[in-house]
């Protein structure tokens, strides 16, 4: 068994993952940007290391000194969690080389799955449906005009390295293709630095379904039921739920099946996800395949009770998977939602800024993935995800009314975040009905705003702190009878 | 005279008066009269004959954060009598001549130069932050007087990107 | 179903119950003594209302100004969580009058469950094995010197009225009899207005193991699986499971049938528990009805993933119980400790204070079930308990070493209590390995002392905090080389 | 002249150096190194050569409470210049005259009178506290000189109970 990790990674993930090291025994070996020092991920983990400044092309993606810290601090194993490195051929295939365990796939099967055109190709020839598009990566812009004539519009322009919806743009008319093009390059190539893209077949209101799947190292694999990410915004995921309301035990037993055949066709080990669009005749399609541990895990962890995290470990270990395809039940309903540092009144553009109150909600059957601490800086560096908020519930029901009891709960001043907006989505009648598709965000909020019925209770709480506040100044003279804030800002200035 | 606030760009004009335990707080002529508990240096309890709220207030220079009853909202306090705090209010009204960026970011393209009449919702420019691509559109029509960056450049949050006519 | 609940009740379980009425929709109304004016519970709830001064029985105890503020605020039931009136008969007959629903059982069964002698002749008779003991209450210390000698030492002195170890006492010989009697009465009388007792053979180390039952008012009764509860000091259960490690299917099954036979036999509804000791030949008798929710229902929550709070309420509604015997599935294993303002160094005597500084766990599958805040005063007025902290893990060690991981999260200043003894305990290899009793405690640490071998770092830390709170003072003279605490001491008061 | 603190009647002798971020803390003649970094105002780091420690530190007049990898302690500080703490600092001797009340509470039973000779761990009275019976025993051999409680009396914490010879 694996006696030491380095966990690549920050944030919550990187708390997930160190508290299923603490409780298997393992010790955990942190990292940090400069701008990181004070994480807290870095005050759980037994050991932590600077790393770089708080770019993360020279820290968090950094291979060299990764491996550096590694070999240092003599780990047996690294896990990437999500995101920077987790699903990068080269860092595993430097793994392998440095002799250090990757936990996650090996380098081969990882290049296989992260080339999205490869991966097609090879699922599609072991019988797996996938949506019709290119076999190839773009040559040029006339190849592309091309393409997608023959596909017919809207087209979906993604990129071959791709994930997170990053460089991915749907193109609705010929006219537009250029520049889709253009951006999509430009993002794919900052974002995985290969702009390479490809054309697929846009599918109108398809619903996201994705298998989650565990193989070992001896060909043993399971599905472990699935996950509908329909409800996103920009391509990114914001509300996650299992078991989904469009599958039957039916095609739950097909498409699990199927994702096992496209663990099969790629040589794919350990926890990994294979995503499918599914229209509205219910036939589904290959996406493409996860290959890390996924941010929203939690949500088949609380259905199926399997830590995801503890059966990576083992298996990177070479453990044999202990779990039988029959045993593996999925009781009541998991919902998560996504809370980003978004403002809802300027588009949902990402937002900076200090965290000056927080409370996080708790309670039975509420999860609350996080990394967050009154007093942290939310920069421009990372990625805008504040916090994962998971329930279960007995029904789908249940579990919605929790969600939005938790999301009451959760206070976060400082930063702007989305938790209003996430509590409007699932309070909808048709979230509520389970009519989820992926343009549900599009369709029914498409210019949606904050209600802000309190803004003048919220003035009149702010006045009456700062005169709370005046209290505690004894030695200086009040003037209580008509209160000026004139006379008040000077203490404010001088507090 | 009275002091201005401002949440979410709209301007409150406030004027408090206090007795005992309970505020009146005039608030553009909408007078409100509270009775107030402090649960804890940052909770409290405020009810007015119609309705109770509880609020969590921190404040910083300038600003307080405030969450009352499940909604959010920055409180910001105008001050007239400075000069950096003028330009501070203009940008709350319609016909502020200034775009500002929404956050940090890096420039990555722009797509008007000055003198370019431009349209509510038009592209401006693309900003980059947090690894995602933000198209930044005109806020009201109007025409481009000044350009103060360049693709490339880095960008804080509340700088002039762009001065209209 | 019912629209309006009062929560008769303060602390965790108020604020537990509060949250299962915000989740479906009921309007909550909470009680408050002067000292609670401030408390979690009152915050929560939708309305809130002073029911008198901080001595219990002038306020939380006081029948007549609950059911006072139950009209006066409309509510259609009445939950008591535990303690304080949640087992009283004269309560449970008040409501009934009031035609306001109790959240529990009816006042007959109430009031015959309530009795330990009536329910013991009562259930023997159903065919359940009860412990050899007294059918009558005592009535002399003669009839108490006869009725022990019979028996045989040692023997257990019990409040027919009991709960919660109040008025137990363990005799080991003749000459103690008569100052237990006398002790175990004023106990009883102080804490159930009832000082009658009676005697039991005491079995030495027995396993606690009780069966969680729910029955609706239609005749329709399940049993969710047992607690083991053996590890108790002073009568009081510090740390509770489920599974049992002493249960195998057969006996389990065997015990939760008996376990409706004892509901059936007292005409028992709503959620209870039938407690139950079990002998070193796996034999098992009955002991006791706990007419209410208990403490430790969470344990129960966790494996069979069914909400207990949400069942009272629906069977109090009148509702059709929806669960089948057969449907009801334990997974995994789920353990709580009691977190109990008690000082460990001093014999666990109850402690008092304020809450300075707290941290609380939290993680997947990590609950805590909690009223405390920062600023929080712990009195002498009410229970020691100061939160539950519960885990649930795939298997037993996965929950131990889960359980490990939390308590080291549990921060808590301000007021002594005994994590690190919790901690210590589960951590004991009897325990790990599932050799547990009634008196594992009293033979396993004796004893116990905190080990306290960071004691002078912690002075350090605190004379480190002393001399950088003092830079927060820069217009007064600082004496950087030889740092004198003298000097300092003046700060420190005038802050 | 040094500073004593106590911790659960231990008595500590300290004094301190600091230069730049590292502080020689000398506790009862052992000399111990630390460097430290602030988490937060309650959160520290602090790096000896041989550990390091992750602290939570509050304060309060006279007093503080800390965390240190996992165990909780309460430092309270000595002041041998007025005559109340004289008293404090006599409680921590093993010799200490005075027996006082652990907790506050509610004196049921008495079980000695003045003049009794009495042995370390004999039941001495029961205090009623939080519901439930505690036993307050001896903690060593004496006399009683003098009872300051009768039963049925409301005690606070640190009240002298019983003073013995």
């Amino acid at each position: 068994m694996i006696k030491k990790i380095l966990i690549a990674n920050r944030g919550e993930i990187a708390v997930r993952v160190i508290n299923a090291c603490r409780e298997l025994g393992i010790q955990s070996v942190a990292v940090y940007s400069e701008v990181d020092h004070n994480a807290l991920h870095v005050l759980m983990a037994d050991e932590a290391y600077e790393i770089g400044p708080a770019n993360a092309a020279a820290s968090y993606l950094n291979i060299d000194r990764m491996i550096d810290i590694a070999r240092k601090t003599g780990v047996d194993a690294i896990h990437p969690g999500y995101g920077f490195l987790a699903e990068n051929p080269l860092f595993v295939e430097r793994c392998e080389q440095e002799d250090l365990i990757f936990i996650g796939p090996g380098s081969k099967a990882m290049m296989l799955v992260g080339d999205k055109i490869r991966s097609r190709v090879t699922v599609a020839k072991a019988g797996v449906p996938v949506i019709p598009g290119m076999t190839q990566p773009l040559v040029s812009v006339e190849d592309l005009m091309k393409n997608a004539d023959q596909l017919g519009y809207p087209v979906l322009l993604k990129a071959s390295a791709g994930g997170g919806g990053k460089g991915m743009r749907i193109v609705q008319k010929k006219a537009d293709l250029a520049a889709a093009l253009e951006s999509a390059k430009r993002e794919a190539m900052a974002a995985f630095g290969d702009d390479s893209v490809y054309l697929e077949k846009y599918m109108s209101s398809p619903r996201h379904v994705e298998i989650q799947i565990l193989a070992d190292q001896h060909g043993h694999m399971v599905y472990l039921g699935e996950r509908e990410c329909s409800i996103q915004r920009r391509h990114q995921k914001i509300i996650e739920e299992s078991p989904s309301t469009a599958l039957t035990p039916e095609l739950r037993a097909q498409m699990g099946e199927t994702a096992l055949k496209v663990v099969q066709a790629t040589g794919y080990t350990n926890a990994g996800t294979v995503e499918f669009l599914i229209d509205r005749n219910n036939d589904f399609y290959f996406l493409e395949v996860n290959a890390r541990l996924q941010v929203e895990h939690p949500v088949t962890e609380m259905v199926s009770g399997i830590d995801l995290v503890k059966q990576q470990i083992r298996i990177a270990s070479g453990e044999l998977l202990d779990l039988k395809q029959n045993e593996i039940v999925s009781r009541g309903h998991a919902i998560e939602c996504r809370i980003y540092a978004e403002d809802p009144e300027q588009n949902f553009l990402p937002s900076t800024g200090r965290i000056v109150y927080l409370q996080q909600p708790s309670g039975p059957w509420v999860r609350n993935d996080s990394s967050l601490f009154p007093g942290l800086d939310i920069s421009i560096h990372y990625d805008p995800i504040l916090a994962k908020l998971i329930v279960w519930g007995e029904t789908r029901d249940d579990a919605i009314a929790r969600l939005i009891a938790a999301i009451d709960d959760y206070v976060i001043l400082g930063v702007k975040h989305q938790l209003p907006f996430l509590k409007d989505v699932v309070n909808h009648k048709d979230f509520r009905e389970g009519r989820t598709s992926t343009d549900f965000i599009e369709s029914h909020y498409h210019d949606w705003k904050p209600v802000h019925g309190l803004k003048k209770i919220a003035v009149a709480a702010a006045v009456i702190q700062e005169m709370n506040a005046e209290h505690d100044f004894p030695q200086r003279q009040r003037q209580r009878d008509l209160y000026n804030p004139w006379t008040q800002l000077g203490y404010w200035e001088l507090v | 005279m009275h002091v201005k606030y401002t949440v979410s760009g709209e301007i409150f004009h406030v004027s408090v008066n206090k007795s005992d335990n309970v505020y009146t707080v005039k608030i553009n002529d909408d007078e409100m009269i509270f009775e107030y508990r402090m649960i804890d240096p940052h909770k409290m309890m405020l009810r007015s004959p119609d309705a109770s709220y509880k609020a969590i207030v921190t404040t910083e220079p300038g600003a307080s954060h405030v969450h009352v009853n499940h909604q959010s909202f920055k409180v910001e306090k105008i001050i007239q009598s400075k000069s950096s705090d003028f330009k501070k209010e203009h940008l709350l009204v319609d016909e502020s001549p200034i775009i500002t960026t929404p956050m940090p970011g890096k420039v990555l393209k722009v797509f008007v130069k000055e003198g370019d009449e431009i349209r509510t919702k038009q592209s401006l420019l693309i900003l980059e932050a947090m690894k995602m691509e933000n198209n930044i559109t005109a806020p009201r029509d109007g025409i481009v007087k000044r350009i103060n960056f360049s693709e490339g450049d880095l960008v804080e949050a509340g700088q002039t990107l762009i001065e209209l006519e």
